[in-house]
C-alpha cells in the first residue's frame, strides 16, 4: 500500500511540475468527460464496442472544434462490477481526473449509485436500453423506454404477425417486471390476451419447464426480456423443440451478441425491437457504421445498440452543452427540454429528460437482423410525472 | 554373504530437525532384528526412512544389493519391502476387506488362509469398515496384510501395541514361521516378550544413534532391561 | 397426457445431463476432496472444443478428442503446479480453484472474444415418441449418457480403483506403505474428472450458450448435487441429480422457475444440515 | 508482543492521517475496504481460530446494510428512533447466524465442508429473495436514497466513524481471543472431539463465534449503507461472500489486522489495474494462487516471518498461576450400572448383554481379548455409541443418548488410547483447558483470571512430571509421545472428575515409562479417592493398580472378582491369559 500512495503521490508531483506549460491555454483546456462502461462481468460483452463508439465521437467532436470550442478527452472506467466498485470508479473520475461530465453505459444498479453519489452536481447521461421512470437532477436518458419499444411494435405484430395470446417471460429483476407491466397494456389495447408471465433466475440454464408452459399455454407470440446468456439459451432449447414454426418471439434486448449465440438456425420468426441495429440502411447509421470499420477495422467488436449508444451519449452531450452554451448542470437543466440531434439512430428529440426518436422493428435473418419496419420519432412515455 | 538389507550412516528427520544421526544396520534373511530404546529416541524415525516414508538426509539404504536410497515409498514396497506403521495402521474408511485386498488386481482372499485361521475375528468381519475396530484389532489386521505380502522384509512398528498376550504369542508364531522360510524382519517393539522370543539380533538406540547391539542369548531379556532402565 | 409426458422426459432429461455435468466434479470432489471451483471451467473447455472443431470445418465427433486432449494437459499442468501441494487442505483448493477458474476465463476471452459462440446443431429437428415431438440431439444425447455411466459403473464395480483412491487420500502414508503410487493416482484421476467435465462440455454445447463465462452455471449445481447424492459412489450422484433435477423441474412446472431454484437450495442445505452422514468428513 | 501492539498503534495513526496527507477520496475509497475487511475480521476469527469456514458471509452484510438503509430512510435523521433501529443492524444477523451454527454443529462436528456449503447456499438463498421482494428491497436496482449517518458526510468525516468502529472492533477481537473462549475456540478447531470430553458444548462455542462473526459483519453492513447511499443484492450474494474469504485468506486467515491489510491491498490494486489493464481479474487470481500455495498464513503470516527473524522467540516459562480454581464438591459413593446393554452394527454384535455395577471407589480394571468391546463400553458409556437395547446409569442418571459433553459433565473423565491433546496450544494452555473443564461459568469464559487458576493437584503433576512446568510454554504437538501420554493422563485427572476412563494409558510406553505411569495413576487415585476403570492387557499393571477385575468376552462380562479369583476361572483360563511386558 505504502508503495502504490508513493506512487501516485510521485504521479501527482509530476503533473504538477508540468502545469505551468498549460497555464497559458487555460480556457483551451479540454473537456474530461468521463465515460462508465463495464469491461468486467455480465455486461462486458458490450464494453469494447462502446468503447469503440465513444471513441469515435471523440474524433468527429473534436475534429469539428469539439464542444464550446474545447477538445474532449474521454476518460474510461470499468463499471462492469457491483454498485461500490461503480461508485468507487465514477468518484475517482469525477474528483481525481475532475471529469466535468458523464456518460454511462451499464445496469439501473449502478445508475441508481451514480445518481445518490452525484446528486446533480455533475451532468451524466445514461446511454443503455432500460426501464424508464429516470428523473434525478443533472441526468439525462437516451435510452429506449418500454413505452418506446412496446406501443408500435405489440400493434404491428397483431396485425401483421397474427400475435394475439401473449406469454411473457424475463429474468428476474426490475427491468423484465416494468417492461411486461408496459407490455399488458399495450396488448390488451391491441385486443390480445396475456398467457402466461413468468421470471427466472439469473442462474437459470435449463428452460424446459418454461417451454412446456408456453406449449400448454397456446401462446402464439412470447415477449422476452431475459438478457445475454439467458436469452440465447432459452431460444436455443425454443427452436430444438421446434416451436418457431408455430410461435413467434419479440424481443427488446437482443442485440447483434445474442442473435450470434443464438444461431441463425434457432432464429426463424424472431423479432428484435430497438432504436439501433447494425444494419439499417438509412445514410446516417450506413456512414457511422461505414466510419465504426474504418477506424477499428472489419474486425472490430460488433456493432449493436448497446455500444452504439454511448457514441450517442457523447453526441447528445454536445448537443446540450451547444444550446446551453455551458457545462454547468443548472444550464443543462434549462436548455435540456427539446434539445435534438441528428444521429445514426436518426433525430432524437429531448423530452422529460428522455429521447422521442425513431424505433426499428427488425427480424432475424441469417447472422443479423433485417429492418422490417420504422415506427417515426416515438415518445418515451411519461416519465418525470 | 552380503546381508538381504544394509543401511549405512542413514540420517533424516522432520524438516529441519535431524532425528536420526549416522545408523548403520544389517538385517539377513531368515532373521529378525529388533530395534529397542526408550520413546522419542528415532526408532519409527529410522524405519519411516528405512521405508522410504521420510526422505533421507544422508546415508544408504539397499535391499539384495539394489540401491534403495532414490526410491519413493510405493517403490520400496514394490522392491521388496513390506511395512506396517505404528500409528494410522489401516484404512479406517474403507472394510476390511477392502483394507486386505485393495492393492492387489486379484482382489484374491486366498493368501490369507494360514492368517485368518490364526486370527479368525478378521474373516469373520470381513465387510465391516476397519475405522469400527478396536485398536489392537487394527494393529493385528495391519499384521496380516504386512504378512500376507510377499516381501522379503518385512518392517512392523510397534505390532504388538494394544494386542492381547495370546495374540502377541501367536504374532510370535508367525514371525518365526516366515523367518524359517528364508523371510527377514525389522521390528521396532517395546514388548519384551516378543522380542524374547523372536528377535535373532537388537539393536538399541539413543538420541538417534545405535548404542548398543546383542545377539541372542539367555539373558537377553534381563541385559535390555537393564540397559532401558538408563 | 402430453403434456405429462413432455414433463416427464424434460425430468429424465435433466436429472442425465445433471449426473453428467456433476460426474467429474463427483470425482474431483467426491474422491479427491478437492473443491474445485473451476470444473465449470473444464466444461467451457469442452464446449470450446466443439466451437473450434467447427470453424475448422471438421465434424462434432472430433472436437471429442479435442476436449480429452485439452483438458488432459490443462488438467495435468494444474495438478502439477498448484493442487497436489493442497491435497490435505480442502478450504485452499477452493481459493486457489477459484483464482484458477478466473485465469481460465481470462484466457479463453484473450483467445477466442467474450461474445457468444453459436454451435451448429447436430440432429436438428424432432423426433415422436408417445406422441410428443421431442428434439432428435436430446434423445441421442440421453441414449450416450445411459451407456456411458453403464460402462462406467461396471467398470467401478469390479475395479477397486475406488477403494485405491479412498484409500490414498484418508491415509496417503500407509496407502504408499502397501504400493501405491499416490503421486501417480492422484495425478490421474484429477486429470479423468476434469477429462470428464470437458467431454460433459462437448456434449452439451450445440444445446446451451457457449462463451468463456459459462462456466458458473454447472459449478454450483454440481456441489449441490453431490453433498445431496454423498460423496464417492456413483449411486450418489445418480440420487443426487435426481433430487436436485426433480425438484427443480416439478416445482418450475407447478408454480414458477425461481421458485425452483430456491426450492433446490433449500433442499441442498436441509440434506446438508440433516444427512450428512453416508457422506464421509475430512478435517 | 510488545512490537505488534506498538505496530497496531501507529496503524491506526497513520489510518487517522491519511485524508489529511492525501485527500478525502482516497479516505472515501480506503473506508470502503476497511469496511470489508471489518467481515474479513469474523471470517478470520471462525475459519483461521475455530476451524470452520464460513461462505456465505454477505448475508448477514446485506441484512445489516438493508436494515440499516431502511433505517436511515425511515428514521429520517431522527437519532432517538435511529439508534434502536441500527443496533438491530447488528443484533439480527448475529442471532440468525447464532442459531443457524446451533442447529447445524449440534448435527455434525468436525470442520467439514458441509457447514460452509450451506452458508453458500443461504446467501444465495439471501440473493435471491433480496432480488425477488422488491416491495422491500427495491429489487435488482437497489434500495436507493439512503441517506447518511446524521451528522457524518459520506464523502467526508464518516471516515473517521469506520476507523473508530474498525479500532473498537480491533480491539475487541484482541481481548477476545486471550480470554478462556478464545482459548477454547483454538482447542476446537484442533481437536473438537477431546475438547468435549471436558465438558465443553463445542456446537454452542462454535455457534457463538459464528453468531460474533455475522454480528461484525452485520456491522459492517451497517457502515456499508450510509456510506455508499444505496444497497443492492450483489451485497448478499455468492460473489462477494467468495471475495471477503478471498481478502481474508490474501490478508492473513488466523490473524485480526490480516482482512483489513488484505481488503485493503486487493481493493486498491484492483482499483489500480481495473482501468489500466483490461485481463486485470486474471492478475487478481494469480495473486489468490500463489498466496495459497507460498504463503498460507497470508501477507501477516509474512510479516510475522520476517519479525521471527528479526528477534528470537521469547522463552518457554510457564505462566504465574496465583489463584485457586473453585473447588470441586466431593460428591458421594460412586454409582455405576451397565443393565443389559447391547450395541449392533449390522450384523455385528458389539456390546451383547453387558451387564456389571461399581458402587465403590478405587480402580477397576477391564481386561478381555482383542474385540471384546472394552473401549465400546467405554464408547457406550460417553455418548460415541448409541445404545441398541439396555441402560447405562451413573450416580442414578441415564447415561444413554447423552452427548459426550454433557456425559463430561455428570463428572466423568475419559482419556483415549492415543494420546490426545491440542497439538497448537501450549501444554500450559491444555492444562488450562482441563482446569476449566466443569468449572467455568459463562461468564468466567470472558474473564482473565481463569488463566491463573491453580489446584493442588496441579502441583503434585508438575512435580511428577516437570516437562509439564518448565516446558509450559511450547506446544503440545511438539512432545514425543511417551510425553504426550502423560500430559493426557495429567489433563484427564485434573478435571478432578469422580469417575475416570483410562483406555490403555500405558500404550507406547516403555517398561520404565511404564512404571512411572502405574506409580501416578495409583498415588493420585487414591489421593482423589476417585472411581477409575482402566482398559489394559499388561497384566502387571492390571496386578499392581487394580483390587477389582472385570472380564469382558465376546462383548459380554464373562468374570469378576479380585485378581486371583478371576485367574483361576476355568472360563477365563479358556479364552485369556494374559500376560506382562
Amino acid at each position: 500500500m505504502e508503495r502504490r500512495l508513493f506512487i501516485k503521490l510521485a504521479g501527482s508531483a509530476a503533473a504538477v511540475s508540468a502545469l505551468p506549460a498549460f497555464g497559458t491555454a487555460l480556457a483551451a483546456d479540454p473537456v474530461k468527460v468521463g465515460v462508465l462502461l463495464p469491461q468486467s462481468g455480465p455486461g462486458g460483452l458490450f464494453g469494447p464496442s462502446c468503447e469503440n463508439a465513444a471513441n469515435l465521437a471523440v474524433a468527429e467532436i473534436n475534429g469539428a472544434g469539439g464542444i464550446l470550442g474545447r477538445m474532449i478527452e474521454p476518460v474510461f472506467a470499468d463499471v462492469g462490477g457491483p454498485p461500490s466498485d461503480a461508485n468507487q470508479a465514477a468518484l475517482k473520475l469525477w474528483k481525481g481526473e475532475k471529469v466535468e461530465a458523464f456518460v454511462g453505459m451499464h445496469d439501473s444498479a449502478v445508475r441508481g449509485a451514480l445518481t445518490n453519489l452525484f446528486k446533480g452536481q455533475v451532468p451524466y447521461i445514461y446511454t443503455p436500453v432500460y426501464e424508464g421512470g429516470e428523473c434525478s437532477a443533472g441526468t439525462f436518458v437516451l435510452g429506449e423506454t418500454p413505452a418506446q419499444q412496446l406501443e408500435p411494435v405489440i400493434p404491428w405484430m397483431a396485425a401483421n404477425k397474427g400475435a394475439s395470446k401473449w406469454y411473457l417471460i424475463g429474468n428476474d429483476y426490475n427491468w423484465p417486471r416494468d417492461t411486461n407491466a408496459a407490455a399488458k397494456g399495450y396488448i390488451e389495447a391491441s385486443g390480445g390476451t396475456v398467457v402466461g408471465e413468468e421470471y427466472l433466475p439469473f442462474t437459470a440454464d435449463n428452460f424446459d419447464s418454461n417451454l412446456a408452459k408456453i406449449k400448454s399455454s397456446g401462446a402464439d407470440a412470447v415477449l422476452i426480456t431475459l438478457v445475454g446468456g439467458a436469452s440465447v439459451g432459452f431460444n436455443r432449447a425454443f427452436a430444438s423443440f421446434g416451436l418457431p414454426d408455430t410461435v413467434v418471439r419479440l424481443g427488446t434486448l437482443i442485440e447483434e451478441n445474442t442473435l450470434a449465440g443464438i444461431g441463425a438456425e434457432n432464429s426463424k420468426n424472431l423479432f428484435s425491437s430497438a432504436g439501433y441495429f447494425a444494419n439499417i440502411d438509412t445514410p446516417a447509421a450506413t456512414a457511422f457504421s461505414d466510419a465504426y470499420h474504418g477506424k477499428f477495422g472489419a474486425d472490430a467488436a460488433a456493432l449493436n445498440s448497446l455500444g452504439e449508444s454511448c457514441y450517442e451519449g457523447l453526441k447528445l452531450l454536445q448537443a446540450m452543452a451547444e444550446k446551453a452554451g455551458s457545462l454547468d448542470v443548472a444550464e443543462l437543466e434549462n436548455a435540456a427540454e427539446g434539445t435534438s440531434y441528428d444521429g445514426p439512430r436518426g433525430r432524437a428529440t429531448m423530452s422529460e429528460r428522455h429521447v422521442s426518436r425513431d424505433i426499428f422493428l427488425a427480424e432475424a435473418d441469417g447472422a443479423g437482423f433485417k429492418v422490417v419496419e420504422t415506427f417515426p420519432a416515438v415518445s418515451a412515455g411519461r416519465n418525470c410525472s | 554373504m552380503t546381508s538381504l538389507l544394509r543401511v549405512d550412516g542413514l540420517a533424516g528427520g522432520y524438516g529441519d530437525v535431524t532425528v536420526v544421526r549416522d545408523v548403520s544396520l544389517r538385517v539377513d534373511g531368515g532373521q529378525a532384528v529388533f530395534l529397542a530404546g526408550r520413546n522419542g529416541v528415532g526408532k519409527s524415525t529410522l524405519v519411516k526412512l528405512i521405508a522410504g516414508q521420510l526422505a533421507a538426509t544422508g546415508g544408504t539404504t539397499t535391499l539384495d544389493g539394489r540401491d534403495m536410497t532414490a526410491l519413493p515409498q510405493h517403490g520400496r514396497r514394490l522392491h521388496g519391502i513390506g511395512y506396517a506403521p505404528q500409528e494410522g495402521v489401516v484404512f479406517d474408511d474403507l472394510s476390511i476387506l477392502d483394507n486386505l485386498t485393495l492393492h492387489y488386481p486379484d482382489r484374491d482372499l486366498n493368501r490369507y488362509g494360514d492368517l485368518f485361521r490364526l486370527f479368525p475375528r478378521i474373516e469373520e468381519r470381513l465387510q465391516q469398515m476397519a475405522g469400527t475396530l478396536s485398536g489392537g484389532e487394527k494393529k493385528i489386521l495391519s499384521f496380516c496384510r504386512a504378512l500376507a505380502e510377499d516381501t522379503p522384509l518385512v518392517i512392523l512398528d510397534e505390532p504388538s501395541e494394544g494386542v492381547q498376550p495370546e495374540n502377541i504369542d501367536r504374532m510370535a508364531r508367525v514371525i518365526l514361521d516366515q523367518k524359517a522360510r528364508g523371510r527377514a524382519f525389522l521390528v521396532v517393539e517395546q514388548n519384551l516378550t516378543l522380542v524374547e522370543d523372536a528377535a535373532d539380533h537388537v539393536y538399541l538406540l539413543d538420541h538417534g544413534e545405535c548404542v548398543f547391539e546383542t545377539g541372542r542369548s539367555n539373558d537377553l531379556r534381563e541385559d535390555l532391561s537393564k540397559r532401558l532402565q538408563i | 397426457m402430453d403434456l405429462i409426458l413432455t414433463n416427464g422426459m424434460n425430468l429424465v432429461y435433466a436429472v442425465a445431463t445433471l449426473a453428467l455435468i456433476a460426474l467429474g466434479l463427483a470425482v474431483v470432489f467426491g474422491l479427491l476432496g478437492v473443491m474445485n471451483m473451476a470444473h465449470g471451467e473444464f466444461v467451457m473447455l469442452g464446449a470450446f472444443s466443439v466451437y473450434v472443431t467447427q470453424q475448422a470445418g471438421l465434424p462434432m465427433l472430433a472436437a471429442i478428442p479435442l476436449a480429452i486432449a485439452v483438458c488432459a494437459i490443462v488438467g495435468y499442468l494444474v495438478e502439477w503446479s498448484i493442487v497436489r501441494h493442497l491435497y490435505s487442505r480442502p478450504f485452499d483448493t477452493l481459493l486457489a480453484t477459484w483464482g484458477l477458474s478466473i485465469l481460465m476465463r481470462k484466457l479463453v476471452e484473450a483467445g477466442f472474444g467474450r461474445d457468444y459462440k453459436s454451435i451448429d446443431q447436430v440432429l436438428p429437428g424432432t423426433v415422436d415418441v408417445f406422441g410428443i415431438a421431442y428434439p432428435s440431439y436430446r434423445l441421442l444425447l440421453l441414449a450416450v449418457i445411459a451407456i456411458f455411466f453403464g460402462l462406467l459403473f461396471a467398470w467401478y464395480r469390479r475395479s477397486n480403483t475406488g477403494a485405491r483412491i479412498k484409500a490414498m487420500v484418508s491415509n496417503p502414508q500407509l496407502a504408499a506403505a502397501v504400493g501405491i503410487d499416490t503421486a501417480r493416482l492422484a495425478r490421474m484421476t484429477f486429470v479423468f474428472g476434469v477429462c470428464t467435465a470437458g467431454l460433459a462440455g462437448v456434449a452439451l454445447a450445440p444445446l446451451v450458450r457457449v462463451e468463456p463465462y459459462m462456466g458458473i452455471d454447472y459449478l454450483l449445481s454440481s456441489f449441490f448435487i453431490l453433498v445431496v447424492g454423498g460423496l464417492g459412489s456413483l449411486e450418489g450422484l445418480l440420487i443426487g441429480s435426481s433430487v436436485i433435477g426433480g425438484t427443480d423441474t416439478v416445482i418450475s412446472t407447478l408454480f414458477a422457475k425461481t421458485s425452483g431454484y430456491m426450492a433446490v437450495l433449500l433442499i441442498s442445505i436441509l440434506f446438508l444440515w440433516l444427512r450428512p452422514d453416508g457422506l464421509f468428513s475430512r478435517r | 508482543m510488545a512490537f505488534s501492539r506498538a505496530a497496531s498503534v501507529v496503524a491506526f495513526a497513520a489510518l487517522l492521517a491519511v485524508p489529511v496527507v492525501f485527500d478525502m477520496f482516497t479516505a472515501y475509497q480506503l473506508g470502503l475496504y476497511l469496511i470489508f475487511g471489518m467481515v474479513g475480521q469474523g471470517i478470520a476469527l471462525c475459519w483461521g481460530r475455530a476451524g470452520f469456514l464460513p461462505l456465505g458471509q454477505a448475508l448477514f452484510f446485506g441484512m445489516g446494510a438493508y436494515i440499516a438503509g431502511a433505517a436511515l430512510k425511515s428514521a429520517d435523521g431522527n437519532l432517538v428512533l435511529l439508534a434502536p433501529l441500527l443496533v438491530l443492524a447488528i443484533i439480527v444477523p448475529a442471532l440468525l447466524a447464532a442459531l443457524v451454527g446451533l442447529l447445524v454443529f449440534n448435527r455434525q462436528i468436525g470442520s467439514g465442508p458441509y457447514f460452509s456449503l450451506i452458508t453458500l447456499a443461504l446467501a444465495m438463498l439471501g440473493f435471491q429473495l433480496a432480488n425477488s421482494a422488491d416491495t422491500i428491497t427495491g429489487g435488482f436496482n437497489g434500495m436507493t436514497g439512503i441517506p447518511g449517518l446524521p451528522g457524518f458526510d459520506s464523502y467526508g468525516n464518516l471516515y473517521f466513524v469506520v476507523v473508530g468502529v474498525l479500532a473498537i472492533v480491533s480491539l475487541g477481537l484482541f481481548w477476545l481471543l486471550k480470554t478462556p473462549f478464545g482459548v477454547l475456540l483454538s482447542a476446537t478447531a484442533q481437536n473438537e472431539e477431546r475438547l468435549q470430553f471436558f465438558g465443553f458444548s463445542t456446537s454452542a462455542l462454535k455457534a457463538a463465534a459464528f453468531g460474533i462473526s455475522a454480528g461484525l459483519a452485520g456491522l459492517a453492513g451497517a457502515l456499508y449503507a450510509p456510506h455508499q447511499g444505496i444497497v443492492t443484492p450483489q451485497s448478499v450474494g455468492f460473489l462477494l461472500s467468495a471475495e471477503f474469504v478471498i481478502w481474508t485468506a490474501v490478508g492473513g486467515r488466523a490473524s485480526i489486522a490480516g482482512p483489513v491489510i488484505g481488503a485493503v491491498v486487493i481493493g486498491f490494486l484492483a482499483s489500480e489495474l481495473r482501468d489500466t489493464f483490461r485481463y486485470w481479474e486474471a492478475v487478481i487470481g494469480l495473486i489468490f494462487i500463489v498466496t495459497v500455495l507460498k504463503f498460507p498464513q497470508g501477507l501477516i503470516g509474512l510479516a510475522e516471518l520476517l519479525k521471527r527473524r528479526l528477534s528470537k522467540a521469547d522463552g518457554n516459562t510457564a505462566r504465574i498461576r496465583d489463584i485457586n480454581a473453585p473447588a470441586r464438591e466431593a460428591g458421594g459413593a460412586p454409582a455405576l450400572a451397565f443393565e443389559d446393554v447391547r450395541v449392533t452394527m449390522g450384523p455385528v454384535r458389539i456390546l451383547d448383554g453387558l451387564d456389571f455395577r461399581i458402587n465403590r471407589p478405587g480402580i477397576h480394571a477391564i481386561i478381555g481379548p482383542n474385540g471384546a468391546g472394552k473401549t465400546s463400553a467405554f464408547n457406550a458409556m460417553t455418548g460415541r455409541l448409541p445404545l441398541t437395547s439396555g441402560g447405562i446409569s451413573w450416580r442414578s442418571r441415564s447415561l444413554a443418548d447423552l452427548k459426550p459433553f454433557q456425559v463430561a459433565r455428570t463428572d466423568i473423565s475419559r482419556k483415549f488410547q492415543i494420546p490426545s491433546v491440542f497439538p497448537e496450544l501450549s501444554v500450559d494452555e491444555n492444562l488450562d483447558i482441563a482446569l476449566w473443564a466443569n468449572r467455568t461459568g459463562v461468564s468466567d469464559l470472558f474473564s482473565m483470571r481463569p488463566l491463573r487458576w491453580r489446584s493442588d493437584l496441579y502441583d503434585t503433576l508438575t512435580e511428577r512430571f516437570p516437562f509439564l512446568k518448565d516446558g509450559g510454554g511450547g506446544i503440545a504437538g511438539s512432545l514425543s509421545l511417551g510425553q504426550r501420554q502423560m500430559l493426557d493422563f495429567s489433563m484427564t485427572y485434573l478435571t478432578e472428575a469422580r469417575l475416570v476412563l483410562l483406555d490403555e494409558p500405558c500404550a507406547g510406553l516403555s517398561a520404565s515409562e511404564t512404571g512411572a505411569m502405574i506409580d501416578a495413576i495409583a498415588a493420585i487415585n487414591s489421593d482423589l479417592g476417585s472411581t477409575a476403570i482402566i482398559i489394559e492387557h499388561d497384566m502387571r499393571v492390571v496386578e499392581r493398580l487394580s483390587d477389582h477385575v472385570f472380564v469382558m468376552h465376546q462383548g459380554r462380562l464373562l468374570a469378576e472378582g479380585d485378581i486371583a479369583a478371576v485367574r483361576a476361572n476355568p472360563d477365563v483360563k479358556a479364552v485369556y491369559s494374559g500376560g506382562t511386558k
